[in-house]
């Protein structure tokens, strides 16, 4: 095997390496934009799919470590490849295989500089990321951290000469800051004063419950800013259009998932000992923030904000998935815990990837016919066949529809929230299904949200005819996408392997798996705990429904005739179908907007009544900002007044601040 | 031997150059001086390294693995600057802003001022560190009112006076500092000498040093900027050129709180107690946060990062007071490379602005478009300055922050909201100025932009790897610092 | 062996049967609705008559018309027989039944809603968006609703898989759960609501400000018409099966159980005869509501369905 | 115990310092602050001389000179050469409150003598009295820096509280080691001639020596 002559460690840290020094290179080719789109990114993807292989070899072996002579000189850099990084480190992997081939095709237009630049920070991007999965101890852990947070922080200002791009950076690079703080702290606390800071001392530390409780909340808090959890979420809306979509790709696709991995490090690796409260708290905002989410994603008309958004209700899903496992653990219950966890690691995954896909498809919307808008799209898919199909996989996983991937996870979800009957308090065991209910809710307008993108944008008439040379994706694209999608159906068709392989992981962190039954399970079924309980067959499932579809043709065109004509749509007795008669992306969420009214802050701009072209349009604001961000950023300007009056420009006054202050000093000592 | 040419090098040069600093070569002269001086701490470096501490010239020098770093460090910088001023000064003098005669001063003065920093990090004699000191406010107040602009000199006034009343404070620390050795060593010259006080602090009358250490602090805190005795630093940072800016950050405020540490130490042997770290502390955490909430309404781009000096000063000065191995450890990687940043920093922002011809940030835009160097260099330094991994800053920080997790949990929020706070207010201004567009015209020369660079590399190089001997420096140093 | 032919066969007949009995179940509904209205009616194989009639057609398809347009019938009417295929009707422990629970249903049910909205929205034409966005509406608001009922059921019997729900409450001591009874009420309302009838939705007009499902297919004809109506008959006949199977389960017999088919056929039968005129009673009694009504009407049965899942917590655990 | 009449002197010095420091806190008139300071500065010689002569402390010979030489006849000549120059011969204070400022001086005197009690327990000198009056002096400067409105009359006060830290040093422990004597001298006139440096720029940049035009730099 590969890893006798090295360990896959040490393939992983040289291929880490590979994409530091592809970096340089592309900082190198500033003058050849050609061979940064020909060779650097295609070796990049060759190094991706080296670490998926790698991430997926750990899945089944032992955790490896590795020291490295850097580092602080008494804390060198610790390493450690265990079953958790790699399933992350595969999907980092996988996910950035497609986005480097993507990237080949999509940066085509870029100019040498900018590419350079791009090639940069995109590897050092990577290279941060997979750091941050493989890091072993608390430096290590919060440099790549970093690292990660300021090369994606370059990468979303590419097009700085855009004011929004700006802003939505700074607003990007504060929220990461600011966790990253809080991170540090809850590291402070873990190590509960014997001040080491290597991952295996924080796991030794003992904590009393209050302090392990605080290491809990300040973990939480630093990690769901960059995972973009309720109220932190708002950075996502703004980097992700800012940034080049293969960017945002691996934003929301990889970077806010390895904040759930610290999360799961953080929870159950180090703090060990769950305390249910905790659950609670995660399982909440989950919900909220699933719920906002969609909420929003639905009365976007951005594409790109609307996945960002997207991508905050799955965080939140993923988040319920989490809690319910916290839960099930602090209750005692830890086989449902462990249930609960692989749902939410196989959400994680599944998000991954179909977002991936959905924000690389947008990209190719982009950059063929330059929109990012719902509004003015329409009928691509007579234009860009193959961009519609990815997307029509990706949609259809996202809505988690049977019997793609997005369903299979959370069906997985469902069946951890109907395990409450097994907890003790009343309180719990009714809270938690209503858990479900929400999830139910948010899953059906996710339907609905992508039913809008897909019809808005793919199907019915050209919204604005007069928009020429438009074509289909590029040949990299579409291996980028093609790849994403088929990961998306095998995902969603072989669930069964994808569970005992996270099983794997459960086992090494939590000590515990799932119940024999779920183990023992061919690869056809899948069962979480008993055959009794629950079951799901994919592919029976998509057999079956394939067949009934052949079947039914067979039968229509060989009972009855296959005549077929064409003709012009009925006109409803108008003159004429104008595309403007469509619904366009606000008529869709028009609905919404008014059953959910409280959520937003929408205003609506009317046409004046002589208008001869009128446009009646609305803008959705998120309440977060005046509600809270505007605040604090008033209080502080406040404060910082207050203080300005201290410096005053006159130096008797400044002699006078020198005297008082030896006086008082010198009447404190005696 | 090292010592007498690392002394005699700049006091010489600076002589020379008060007579020839008029020359055109004058500038290349003065960075020759610079490398010479750099050598020689080379060479003592090097010593130090291979026979650990030392005291020479019947123990009126001393050498030991506290100051070895920082001479080392205030050489490198110094050679640095000079290097960047060389364009610097040419540019600002092809705008009018200065006249030969100035630029003669200028250069006697900047050997004159990395004497007197260096002759107050050798010096094993007290009375001679405050003499040194008092002489650095001297060679540098004539630098700050250099532009000869009403607000220079109000800002080199006030520099003169608010420093010269601060020092004199310190001269009375150290007279009393004086008073309490002259029991235990008798009078004479060695009564002051560092190294036999270090030996007795046990036997020193504790009401008279808690008293001189009142004294000693305000008064070379007053240099190092702690807040409220902080008031004359922004505006000789700001008025000041901009080398000059760079060596006070650089180089002033690391000198005087080694000066502060030195007395802690003392004291600290006498009284048994934590007084001397609490005071720290104090002035610490008061400096960070007034600075952090001050940094948010600035104009001035120098004016800004004068004031995170004055919070880094705070950071550093906290560690210091936390005491303990790696707090101290913290405190010194702090001060190196703080000093590293932030000089780079300085040069970045010169530049910057010599390029838009203003200081004030909203008239400064799109620096990466016309002249990516400048505008990298300081987007990076400013990364770096305010603690983002992977550069070196950050590993301070985390030493600190962490130390101070489990030995004062009761300053991290306030330590907590002043990073925030601090970052938004710098990151928000630096990125609007290094972004965007921009229709600023070409530099006379081209600027020297490899100091940048260079410091930058080594902030990012401590981040990700410490080398042992230095790792061995500051563990010694922070043993006895305790 | 001999159990899993006999299960197949029972599958396959459950299947076929039902398939065929769809249109006669919508036949007898609006047969019973004549009535009530004092009207002769068209009489219960009126259904048939309709679909043959389109089938002999010839289709036309706008010019613009994408696959989508044109393949989703078959994969709507796929879905249903799929639906209807899983659901325990004559008898449980069918092949099938393991291979998706009851949010696999739901599942699919979405699916063909999915595909119908995006078929709708392909030509482009004012009605076709409003349908669609519609569709999705009642959608979004009646889908949690029921899988709370569901899970309501799934609770009480430990299992989210119908056979095991059946068997629970069909071959279990008889017991009175409070909880169903809410269950129940909210099923009614998420079925009227999910089959385009009254009060959500007319079939029979195509009144523009108020058609729901109708404006999305109005652009089919001929043969995709037919396996749209059938597909409709067949999902109003799935969620009725559905609510029999949960609600009363009686008579249904165990795979490969022979001597009780006869038996079960017989309890199907009545029991569709009987929800056919009891739906047709509701239509009667109740008007068409305004569209934005709907969600209240929709998040009454979600509440009542959450209500009735929180009840089985309190009083039956 | 009976002071020996040395200590009775320096004592009588002592207190004549002291007069002489509220003297400058109320003296309105720079060209008489500038006398004022030379007078403050030969008492102080004088006392230095006595403790010289009582003790036979040599090294303090030297500082005697230096301080003479220095502060009793350049600076006071550099001074009056600068007001000369400038023109400042009828230059004065105008609005500062006497009274209060008395007040307060009086407030710190006693804090000084507080401050010192316990110091002067420990010292041996004969001296060891006079400390307090030292710090007195100290902080009576400072005050007076306050409270000047003039760049002269501030930098006179800073020569005070030079004169006053002087005095601590000889009265506490006869003098610091003659390096830093030197030292300290040294630095005290090149202070002394960049102040000189700096009348002169700020003339020609505000055409007056008040500090009221230097007080642009602040947070606005």
């Amino acid at each position: 095997m590969a890893h006798s002559v090295f360990l896959p460690i040490e393939i992983a840290c040289l291929a880490l390496l590979a994409w530091i020094v592809l970096a340089f290179l592309g900082l190198a080719c500033i003058r050849q934009p050609r061979i940064i789109l020909n060779v650097i990114f295609p070796a990049g993807a060759a190094i991706s799919l080296v670490i998926a292989v790698v991430g997926f070899m750990a899945l089944t072996l032992q955790a490896q470590t590795i020291i490295l002579p850097l580092g602080l000189p008494n804390l060198p850099f610790h390493l450690r490849l265990d079953n958790l990084s790699g399933v992350f480190l595969t999907l980092l992997g996988g996910v950035s295989f497609a986005v480097s081939i993507f990237s080949c095709g999509y940066f085509r237009n870029y100019n040498g500089p900018k590419l350079a630049l791009v090639a940069l920070q995109y590897h050092t991007f990577l290279a941060s990321m997979a750091l941050v999965l493989l890091a072993d101890d608390a430096y290590l852990f919060m440099v790549a951290w970093g690292a990660m947070a300021v090369a994606s922080y370059f990468l979303v200002t590419t097009e700085h000469q855009v004011p929004q791009n700006r802003s939505a950076g700074f607003i990007y690079l504060l929220t990461a800051h600011l966790g990253a703080i809080a991170i540090l702290f809850s590291f402070g606390v873990i190590q509960g004063g014997h001040g080491e800071y290597t991952f295996d001392a924080l796991r030794q530390a003992p904590l009393t419950p209050l302090w392990s409780t605080v290491a809990f909340l300040l973990a939480f808090f630093g990690f769901g800013a960059k995972a973009g959890m309720l109220p932190l979420h708002i950075w996502l809306p703004e980097a992700h259009p800012a940034a080049p979509s293969p960017v945002s790709a691996l934003m929301s696709g990889v970077m806010i998932k390895t904040a759930i991995y610290g999360m799961i490090r953080v929870i159950y690796d180090l703090l060990g000992v769950i305390q249910w409260q905790w659950g609670m708290v995660v399982l909440t905002v989950g919900a909220a923030t699933a719920l906002f989410g969609i909420l929003f994603a639905l009365t976007q008309n951005d594409l790109k904000r609307l996945l960002a958004y997207s991508s905050v209700e799955n965080i939140g899903i993923i988040l319920i998935g989490l809690g319910l496992s916290m839960v099930f653990m602090g209750m005692g219950h830890p086989t449902l815990g462990v249930l609960g966890l692989i749902a939410a690691l196989y959400h994680t995954i599944n998000h991954g990837i179909y977002k991936a896909l959905l924000f690389l498809g947008a990209g190719a919307i982009l950059r063929s016919s330059g929109m990012r808008n719902l509004n003015q799209m329409g009928g691509f898919i007579r234009h860009m066949p193959k961009i519609a199909l990815f997307m029509l996989v990706g949609v259809l996983s996202i809505s988690a529809l049977p019997p793609l991937n997005g369903f299979a996870s959370e069906w997985l979800i469902f069946q951890t929230t109907l395990q409450a009957p097994a907890l003790q308090s009343g309180v719990l065991r009714s809270l938690v299904p209503v858990t479900a209910a929400i999830l139910a809710l948010v899953g059906a307008l996710t339907a609905t949200c992508f039913v809008k993108v897909f019809g808005i944008a793919f199907l019915g008439q050209m919204r604005n005819p007069d928009l020429k040379e438009i074509h289909d994706a590029r040949f990299t694209e579409t291996i980028g996408m093609a790849w994403l999608a088929i990961s998306c159906v095998v995902l969603g068709l072989l669930p069964v392997f994808v569970i005992h392989l996270l099983n794997n992981v459960s086992l090494s962190i939590t000590g515990f798996g799932l119940p024999s039954d779920a183990v023992d399970s061919n690869w056809i079924w899948l069962i979480p705990t008993s055959a009794a309980r629950a079951s799901y067959s994919p592919i029976i499932f998509f057999a079956v429904v394939i067949s009934a579809v052949l079947i039914t043709i067979f039968l229509v065109h060989r009972l009855y005739h296959g005549r077929l004509r064409r003709g012009p749509a009925w006109d409803c007795g108008y003159p004429e179908q104008t595309p403007r008669m469509q619904d366009s992306s606000d008529a869709f969420a028009q609905a919404i907007r008014r059953i959910f009214g409280p959520v937003f802050k929408a205003t609506r701009h009317f046409p004046s009544p002589d208008d001869t072209a009128p446009r009646f349009s609305v803008t959705v604001e998120d309440k977060h900002w005046a509600g809270l961000y505007l605040r604090i950023a008033r209080l502080t300007t406040f404060v910082s007044n207050q203080l300005g009056v201290v410096q005053q420009g006159r130096i008797h006054v400044y002699l006078l601040y020198s005297l008082v202050t030896l006086i008082a000093l010198l009447i404190f000592v005696q | 031997m090292e010592i007498f040419w690392i002394l005699a090098i700049p006091l010489t040069g600076g002589a020379l150059l008060a007579v020839l600093g008029n020359r055109d070569w004058a500038p290349e002269f003065g960075l020759f001086l610079s490398a010479c001086t750099l050598v020689a701490a080379g060479f003592l470096t090097a010593h130090v390294v291979s026979e650990g501490p030392f005291t020479a010239f019947n123990e009126q020098f001393f050498v030991d693995s506290f100051n070895i770093f920082l001479v080392a460090l205030t050489a490198l910088v110094a050679f640095t600057t000079s290097l960047f001023s060389r364009p610097y000064m040419r540019i600002e003098r092809d705008h009018g802003k200065v006249g030969v005669k100035a630029l003669r001063l200028y250069h006697s003065m900047f050997q004159l001022f990395t004497f007197t920093m260096l002759l107050a990090l050798l010096s094993n004699n007290m009375g001679i560190l405050w003499v040194a000191m008092e002489a650095a406010t001297l060679t540098t107040v004539l630098l700050v009112s250099l532009y000869r602009t009403p607000a220079s000199l109000e800002a080199a006034w006030k520099y003169f006076i608010l420093c010269g009343v601060g020092i004199a404070q310190a001269l009375f620390g150290t007279i009393l500092l004086y008073f309490a050795a002259e029991k235990i060593l008798g009078s004479g010259g060695t009564a002051l000498l560092w190294t036999h006080l270090n030996a007795v602090k046990p036997q020193l009358e504790p009401t008279v040093l808690s008293l001189a250490f009142i004294f000693l602090l305000v008064g070379y805190g007053t240099k190092v900027g702690l807040v409220p005795l902080h008031n004359w630093l922004p505006d000789a940072h700001a008025e000041g050129p901009t080398p000059v800016s760079a060596v006070l950050s650089g180089l002033l405020l690391n000198v005087a709180l080694y000066a502060v540490v030195r007395a802690k130490v003392l004291v600290d042997g006498a009284l048994h107690t934590h007084l001397a770290g609490y005071l720290m502390m104090g002035f610490g955490l008061l400096s960070v946060t007034v600075a952090a909430f001050l940094l948010s309404r600035q104009k001035d781009i120098k004016r800004m990062f004068a004031y995170s000096s004055i919070e880094h000063m705070g950071l550093i000065t906290f560690a210091f007071g936390m005491g303990g191995a790696v707090a101290s450890f913290a405190g010194l990687l702090h001060m190196t490379v703080h000093s590293l940043t932030k000089s780079a920093i300085f040069f970045a922002a010169g530049h910057a602005a010599q390029i838009t011809g203003t200081q004030i940030m909203d008239n400064i835009r799109g620096l990466i478009r016309q002249s990516p160097a400048v505008g990298w260099g300081l987007m990076l330094g400013t990364i770096a300055i305010l603690g983002i991994p992977p550069f070196g800053v950050f590993a301070s920080e985390f030493l600190i922050l962490t130390a101070a997790m489990h030995q004062t949990p009761w300053a991290i929020p306030f330590l907590l909201i002043s990073l925030g706070v601090a970052f938004a207010a710098i990151f928000s201004k630096v990125q609007s100025m290094v972004f965007g567009e921009t229709t600023a015209p070409r530099l006379s020369h081209s600027p020297a932009l490899v100091p940048v660079f260079v410091h930058l590399l080594l902030v990012l190089l401590l981040g990700i790897y410490i080398p042992p001997y230095l790792a061995e420096w500051f563990h010694q140093a922070a043993q006895w610092i305790g | 062996m001999n159990t899993l032919v006999s299960g197949i066969l029972f599958q396959v007949l459950q299947s076929v049967l039902m398939v065929l009995l769809a249109p006669l179940l919508l036949g007898w509904v609006n047969q019973c609705r004549a009535w009530l209205q004092n009207k002769k009616g068209a009489g219960i194989f009126q259904p048939y008559r309709t679909l043959r009639k389109l089938f002999n057609k010839d289709a036309i398809l706008a010019n613009n018309a994408t696959v989508f347009f044109q393949r989703m019938p078959y994969v709507l009417f796929a879905c249903m027989w799929l639906a209807v295929g899983i659901v325990p009707v004559l008898a449980t422990g069918l092949p099938f039944s393991p291979a998706a629970d009851v949010i696999a249903l739901v599942g699919i049910f979405a699916l063909a809603r999915v595909f119908q909205a995006l078929a709708a929205m392909d030509i482009g034409t004012a009605f076709g968006g409003l349908g669609a966005r519609r569709e999705m509406l009642i959608g979004f608001l009646a889908e949690p609703a029921m899988l709370m009922t569901l899970f309501t059921a799934s609770l009480i019997s430990q299992s989210t898989s119908l056979v095991t729900i059946v068997d629970n409450f069909a071959h279990h001591p008889f017991a009175i759960y409070p909880s169903m009874a809410f269950a129940a009420a909210a099923f009614v309302m998420v079925m009227l609501a999910e089959n385009a009838r009254i009060p959500i939705d007319n079939p029979v007009t195509h009144l523009e400000l108020t058609m729901i499902h109708e404006a999305m297919i109005l652009e089919y004809s001929a043969r995709h018409l037919a396996l749209i109506e059938w597909a409709t008959s067949l999902k109003l006949t799935t969620y009725i099966c559905i609510g029999i199977a949960i609600f009363l389960p009686f008579g249904i017999a165990k795979a490969g159980d022979w001597m009780a088919l006869p038996l079960a056929i017989v309890a199907l039968l009545a029991k569709l005869a009987a929800a056919g005129a009891g739906l047709a009673l509701l239509e009667m009694v109740s008007a068409k509501i305004r569209i934005f009504r709907a969600p209240e009407f929709l998040s009454t049965a979600f509440l009542l369905a959450t209500l009735g899942m929180l009840t089985h917590f309190l009083l039956e655990v | 115990m009976t002071i020996p009449l040395s200590g009775q002197l320096i004592n009588l010095s002592a207190a004549f310092l002291l007069l002489v420091g509220f003297a400058m806190l109320a003296q309105r008139r720079i060209l008489s602050l500038i006398n004022l300071f030379a007078m403050q500065s030969f008492v102080l010689v004088l006392s230095t001389l006595i403790v010289a002569i009582s003790t036979h402390q040599h090294h303090l010979y030297y500082s005697v000179g230096i301080t003479f030489v220095l502060k009793v006849i350049l600076i006071p000549w550099l001074l009056h050469r600068f007001i000369r120059k400038l023109n400042l011969k009828w230059d004065v204070e105008t609005h500062i409150a006497i009274p209060t400022t008395m007040l307060l001086g009086i407030v710190l005197v006693i804090f000084a003598f507080n401050l010192a009690q316990p110091i002067s327990q420990l010292s041996g000198t004969v001296t060891r009295h006079t400390l307090g009056i030292a710090i007195a002096g100290v902080l009576l400067a400072f005050l007076m820096m306050i409270t000047r409105r003039k760049a002269v009359s501030q930098v006179i006060g800073f020569l005070a509280m030079e004169n006053g830290l002087f005095f601590a040093a000889t009265s506490a422990t006869y003098g610091m080691p003659l390096v830093v004597e030197l030292g300290i001298a040294l630095d005290v006139l090149v202070a002394m001639v960049i102040f000189g440096i700096f009348f002169f720029h700020i003339r020609e940049a505000f055409d007056s020596l008040d500090l009221k035009h230097m007080e642009q730099l602040k947070e606005d």
